[in-house]
């Protein structure tokens, strides 16, 4: 439905993050995120919007709870 | 090398094969589970999940691929707009391949349509710049994901002045959607999983209504083979336990209130309003039209658009596939009439499209889906 | 109208009079001068030892036709050089024709000749007859590029689809997607950056090695051009009739290349490449095959990606990173980036 | 949008993927087919005796792609194939690569496609590998096509400039400027109607017997195409630093070429053709040479024309019909109509 | 077959020598023989007629090639209009390579100028038609032969309302230019062999009273060959004899008084203005401008075009060439800097031009012209 | 200076005139002709218009003078 990747924040301007994922680096929009990002922030990205920040944090928490999970077998 | 190390391991064998393990426990008797999105779908068969799911665990493609849902009305009257003179339209490359009643996109250019492909909505407004002798209209396609990208395009618009440009909506919203689909008696499924970047803008919040009307798990699932086996697991254990609440299993992307600027920004360009949905029909509330404000930016009402609909294409059971009464090797016109070299239905020509997803990854022609 | 003026090839260029004759040798045979091609007859003549020759043909019209690792230049002279080699023929001489839009500048005409000289000499492949065209503007794409090829097939060779077999071994000799994502970017609107390059290059001296060193333990060759990997697989599962799996975690794909597949929506495995080959080894030699390969700078990232199964259902299975399996399809069109 | 609508090529139809072959073996394969191309390889593989071979290339870009007498099609394979016999070569092989137009028209490719069929059948030289690409609307010019060529010289044959000497006897095979005028006159705009037709043939057959007929004593071959003869006797006169002379009267010109280059104000010798040699035969053989090839369709028309003088001035005199003289010099750009 | 039946006998081997074999004998004493028309200088170079003549017989071109005489202003003027975004040209072949101070219409073309060639001006109307969004500007260059046809073109653009068609005149006449030709001091001529589709038009009569005022035998001649000798034989007896009459060689397409029909078409279109004349400078009422009642197909006005007259390029002798003070290969730049795929004076690229000819056609390189 | 052909006409229709050289045809306009032709007559063709009318017998009138001149020797 809606194809979006997290991209890592490495540069803000105003209304354009630049950002990378795996050394492809673009710019996207920030007109309809919910947070401005900070650098060294990810962004989901869709269609040449940043529709999502998340701390670097929240991605290894939700990875941790898979971990967690797959234990509990 | 941060971005690999961050995310590398939610596709890793180590992660996924742990999961896997408890997923196959948890299966104890069959169960009907739809992935309402058309992108869940396609990382299902992308990573081969489907060989990994228990027998039990029977999945069901819902209507969630912006461009199979969209009506052959709203098809044909994209590709007749394209074949009008000072016409120059930008779509999404999803939408090139799909069959109206007359060719498709792809074949109008070939006639002569001016049609541009982007990435982003925003691309459309230096196409409308560049061609100023044109009239620009993007096609806007999608759930609400996408609305907001385009909502924000038609501001920018405005702001710029930007005279040549509209936009024709056939933009489309999930939860109408999905209660609709409830509602009808054909469809029987245990657990949905929800899609995770509708989910980002409209938060988890949304599906509450529908688990507790119709006592459906509902688990919000990312995209990454550890998100899908993870929100997998949460709903069989939902079902197992006879619970019916709404989980969260991409909470890196999504909060319980969504997105509430994009929503807004959402709200300040579009109303909702009736449509039709291929093979469904009408849902109410399910479609976004553009505010009166914005209306010089209304493809529909600045060229005076007439949608008509149209009956579907013969033998083309995409209705059924899409409510998950049917899998697609149960058509009689897949691998045979219809490919992805000649789709009849949308479900064949999206490649989140189920049909294209069957054909393309699958692996028995009789596949039934499991 | 200040500045200096560029010059432009007009249509009298293409005419076959004074102009054009001022084209090629003011131009083309600065850059590219041969005893075959300094006579300018419309043949030329080779002087071959018997023995079979391979003789290929193919046109270039990418765009842009400048990007990262090459130019439509170089990329004419590597395709058709590669096309001989996948039949395990030396090339041995290329022809090279040209269909100029009016208006195209000598500036850019001239960088290509140069990369055309370049690459021509380092693969040791002579052009040895051409042709220009020029049409007006509108009614071309700045530069059309034919090249076809000659190459000689030593005495014994045979690598050819007739030849895999059941337990064959399936090797890439490098990473895969590297050109088409690095043309797919480069276009206008995308607005990507990074370090990605095109692997344009010819890869006949890999070959040489190759069929010297297996001799024929060497099944069969292919360059995954249009289509990708993908597309190769399938069609030459289909032409032998025989299945083949190859393991998703074993194929080299560069970040970037991953990078901006997974942003557009596309599969790696279905993007162009212009200077890798796939191998159909015997199993007893594929190790071999990947040492030899990786001594070599065409081959360094060589690895095995998979196997001629013993299924006769011609299907190609894909075994995913994750431990799952998937099928894998002939492309249909050109990939476009999608949304959803 | 009433009617039938016509199928005509997408962008799809030059991924390589689905799309492609089915276009291939829809189209082309229906048309074309035989065991080197049914393989679908990208190199044909020939078996060839030892000798020298020609190989050469051409890219034809003519507007309008069809006109009475042929078309696109069939100029490509007789010209590719004059340019190999006019080297003294049998033909044996040529490839095919087409550049085309996205909304190029099936039908019109078809026809196209059936036309270099029956050329080709009627030549007895196979098209042995091909390739296809598509440009997007706008980007080309409906159809491009460039054909390469691979010829067996026989021992013992040579023909070049090199073998032109004093006393030559110059022999044109027939009609000058047919094919040239036919298209100017089938432009839009022109308004001309004749029974004019171009002249495209291939002269292989006519060069064979030549060859076996007058063994040493025919020394050079050229086909007056684009800068029509005139060009051609410039080009060779500097060549081989000798002066020539042709005899305006001798000239077979016919009246529909001589009406149309009057009202337009062109020079008939100017003017392409496609089907016609020039050969440079000892004067010994000389009116053998003409009986030689007016016995056969391709000469019947065939003249001695001129001849090669002792004066190493290098020019080129036509002695005119009225009793006067002249030089000839090499064309500029294109001939344009003109009105005064 | 009557056309050849008809006209090839002007041609042939058999009547030629039987004129050549008159003029022979007729030429006793050097004279010097101006042809004003460049399609005389084509075809006496075009036929060999030249190897023909007695050593005594010179010809000298005058200045009757359309191309040759339009002043460096004129083009540079029309290489500009070419490279105005919304101006699409049309012209006549002839015009096609001239070089401006700045490349040729051909090297505009290369740079994005439209430019189309065509063999009627009445083609351009259609043009015209078809590109309805451009201004189509149509080239009017010639003598009193075609300025009828771009008359009637005008009056039919007129007609049929077509808005955005207009003509850059900078047609020229005959009758002053050779007034003022031989009102110089530097030229010296035995006798005028005038121009016959000039004459069609203006008629016989009006060469008398340059015969009259300058003592100078006139003989109107056609194309052919033997229109050419008969000509010349006529001219060479008027010499003899001490005459100075207007004959007519060329009764079969030139009466006394001419062609009304056509002069009263030109008369309703244009009027006579003052223009400059390359190598020669400006010649009083010797060119055509558009008058007030067509003024809206007048380019110079619609477009409102200055026309900036400019020196002409340095070296380049075509003015005295033009007026017969020099041949060619007097020029240093004839053949050495100056040639057909580089030429620097108009008299180079112009098919009818004289350098051209004596480029392509002639045999010394330091041929005097005899 | 003013290349112009004679061509025969062989066909009259309005304003325009089909007419014939060395079996090239062509259509003509007849605007600024000194005299409408018929079908058989010559005209004199420059630029797409006819501009002058010719009968048959005109033509020739002028090659019998010319070769008159011819004796003349
Ligand atoms: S296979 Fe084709 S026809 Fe059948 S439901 Fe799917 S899209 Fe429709
Ligand atoms: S040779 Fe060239 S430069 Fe000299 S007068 Fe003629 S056109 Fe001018
Ligand atoms: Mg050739
Ligand atoms: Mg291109
Ligand atoms: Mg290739
Ligand atoms: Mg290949
Ligand atoms: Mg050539
Ligand atoms: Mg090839
Ligand atoms: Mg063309
Ligand atoms: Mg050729
Ligand atoms: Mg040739
Ligand atoms: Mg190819």
């Amino acid at each position: 439905m809606c194809l979006a990747i997290p991209m890592e924040v490495i540069e803000v301007e105003g209304e354009i993050a630049k950002v990378d994922s795996r050394g492809m680096k673009k710019e996207v929009r920030l007109d309809i995120v919910d947070r401005i990002p900070k650098v060294g922030d990810f962004v989901i990205v869709h269609a040449g919007f940043a529709i999502h920040t998340m701390e670097k944090e929240e991605a290894k928490r939700s990875l941790e709870l898979f971990y967690e999970m797959a234990k509990y077998v | 090398m941060k971005w690999q190390n961050t995310f590398d391991p939610f596709r890793s064998r180590e992660t996924v094969k742990g999961l896997h393990k408890v997923l196959l426990r948890e299966v104890e008797r069959p169960v009907r589970i739809m992935e309402v999105c058309g992108t869940h779908t396609m990382s299902i068969f992308q990573h081969g999940l489907r060989e990994l799911f228990p027998e039990k665990l029977k999945m069901i493609s819902g209507p969630g691929c912006p461009v199979c849902v969209t009506s052959q009305g709203d098809i044909d009257t994209m590709i007749g707009l394209s074949r009008e003179p000072n016409c120059r339209l930008v779509s999404f490359g999803d939408m090139l391949r799909v069959p109206g009643s007359n060719g498709s996109l792809r074949d109008a250019m070939a006639q002569g349509a001016k049609v541009h492909i982007v990435y982003s909505p925003m691309d459309a407004l230096e196409i409308a710049k560049k061609f100023s002798d044109d009239e620009v209209v993007f096609l806007g396609i999608g759930f609400e994901t996408t609305a907001p990208s385009i909502a924000a395009t038609i501001i920018r618009a405005k702001k710029e002045k930007i005279k040549n440009f509209s936009v024709l909506s056939t933009m489309k919203l999930m939860p109408p959607a999905l209660h609709s689909l409830f509602s009808q008696e054909d469809v029987e499924v245990d657990g949905l999983l929800c899609p995770g970047h509708v989910s980002a803008i409209i938060g988890a919040r949304a599906y509450v209504p529908i688990s507790e009307e119709f006592k459906i798990p509902c688990v919000i699932a990312g995209f990454e083979p550890a998100d899908i086996l993870a929100a997998l697991i949460l709903l069989i254990r939902q079902i197992k336990n006879g619970e019916s609440k709404v989980e969260n299993a991409y909470e890196r992307a999504v909060s319980w209130d969504g997105n509430e600027r994009a929503l807004e920004i959402v709200k300040k360009v579009f109303y909702p309003v009736d449509v039709t949905w291929r093979g469904i029909g009408v849902i109410p509330q399910s479609g976004l039209s553009i505010r009166k404000e914005f209306e010089e930016f209304c493809a529909r009402k600045k060229l005076g658009l007439k949608i008509k609909e149209l009956p579907e294409p013969k033998g083309c059971r995409c209705g059924e596939v899409l409510k998950g009464a049917i899998t697609p090797p149960m058509c009689p016109l897949f691998k045979k009439a219809c490919t992805p070299a000649t789709p009849v239905g949308p479900c064949m020509v999206s490649s989140e499209g189920i049909c294209h997803a069957y054909y393309r990854y699958g692996f028995a022609d009789n596949d039934s889906g499991g | 109208m200040g500045g200096e003026i560029k010059r432009q090839i007009t249509l009298d260029h293409g005419s076959g009079g004074l102009k054009t004759r001022e084209l090629i040798e003011g131009l083309f045979l600065k850059r590219l001068n041969n005893p075959f091609l300094s006579n300018l007859e419309d043949s030329a003549t080779l002087e071959l030892n018997q023995g079979r020759i391979a003789f290929t043909t193919d046109s270039y019209v990418v765009d842009p036709i400048s990007f990262p690792g090459g130019d439509i230049g170089s990329l004419s002279v590597h395709g058709t050089i590669n096309d001989l080699a996948m039949k395990g023929a030396w090339p041995v001489a290329l022809s090279l024709s040209f269909v100029l839009e009016e208006g195209f500048f000598f500036d850019e005409l001239d960088q290509i000749l140069a990369s055309i000289e370049l690459a021509s000499k380092k693969a040791g492949v002579p052009i040895v007859t051409g042709d220009t065209k020029v049409v007006p503007r509108g009614k071309g794409d700045k530069i059309f590029i034919n090249t076809s090829g000659i190459g000689i097939i030593p005495d014994g060779v045979d690598v050819g689809y007739h030849r895999i077999q059941s337990g064959d071994v399936i090797i890439v000799s490098g990473s895969v997607g590297d050109h088409g994502v690095t043309i797919l970017t480069r276009r206008e609107g995308l607005g990507f950056s990074g370090d990605l390059k095109s692997d344009t290059m010819a890869l006949h001296g890999l070959v040489k090695t190759l069929i010297e060193e297996l001799g024929p333990d060497l099944h069969c060759l292919r360059d995954p051009t249009r289509g990708g990997v993908a597309t190769v697989l399938v069609e030459l599962a289909e032409r032998t009739g025989l299945s083949m799996e190859v393991d998703e975690e074993s194929i080299p794909i560069r970040d970037e290349v991953k990078g901006a597949t997974e942003i557009l929506g596309l599969d790696p495995l279905y993007i162009a490449n212009e200077g890798k080959l796939i191998a159909w080894v015997s199993e007893g030699s594929a190790k071999r095959a990947v040492e030899i390969m990786r001594q070599r700078i065409e081959g360094k990232e060589a690895n095995i990606i998979g196997r001629v199964l013993d299924g006769k259902d011609a299907r190609v299975t894909l075994n995913t990173i994750v431990g799952g399996k998937r099928a894998i399809y002939a492309l249909t069109g050109n990939p476009l980036p999608r949304i959803c």
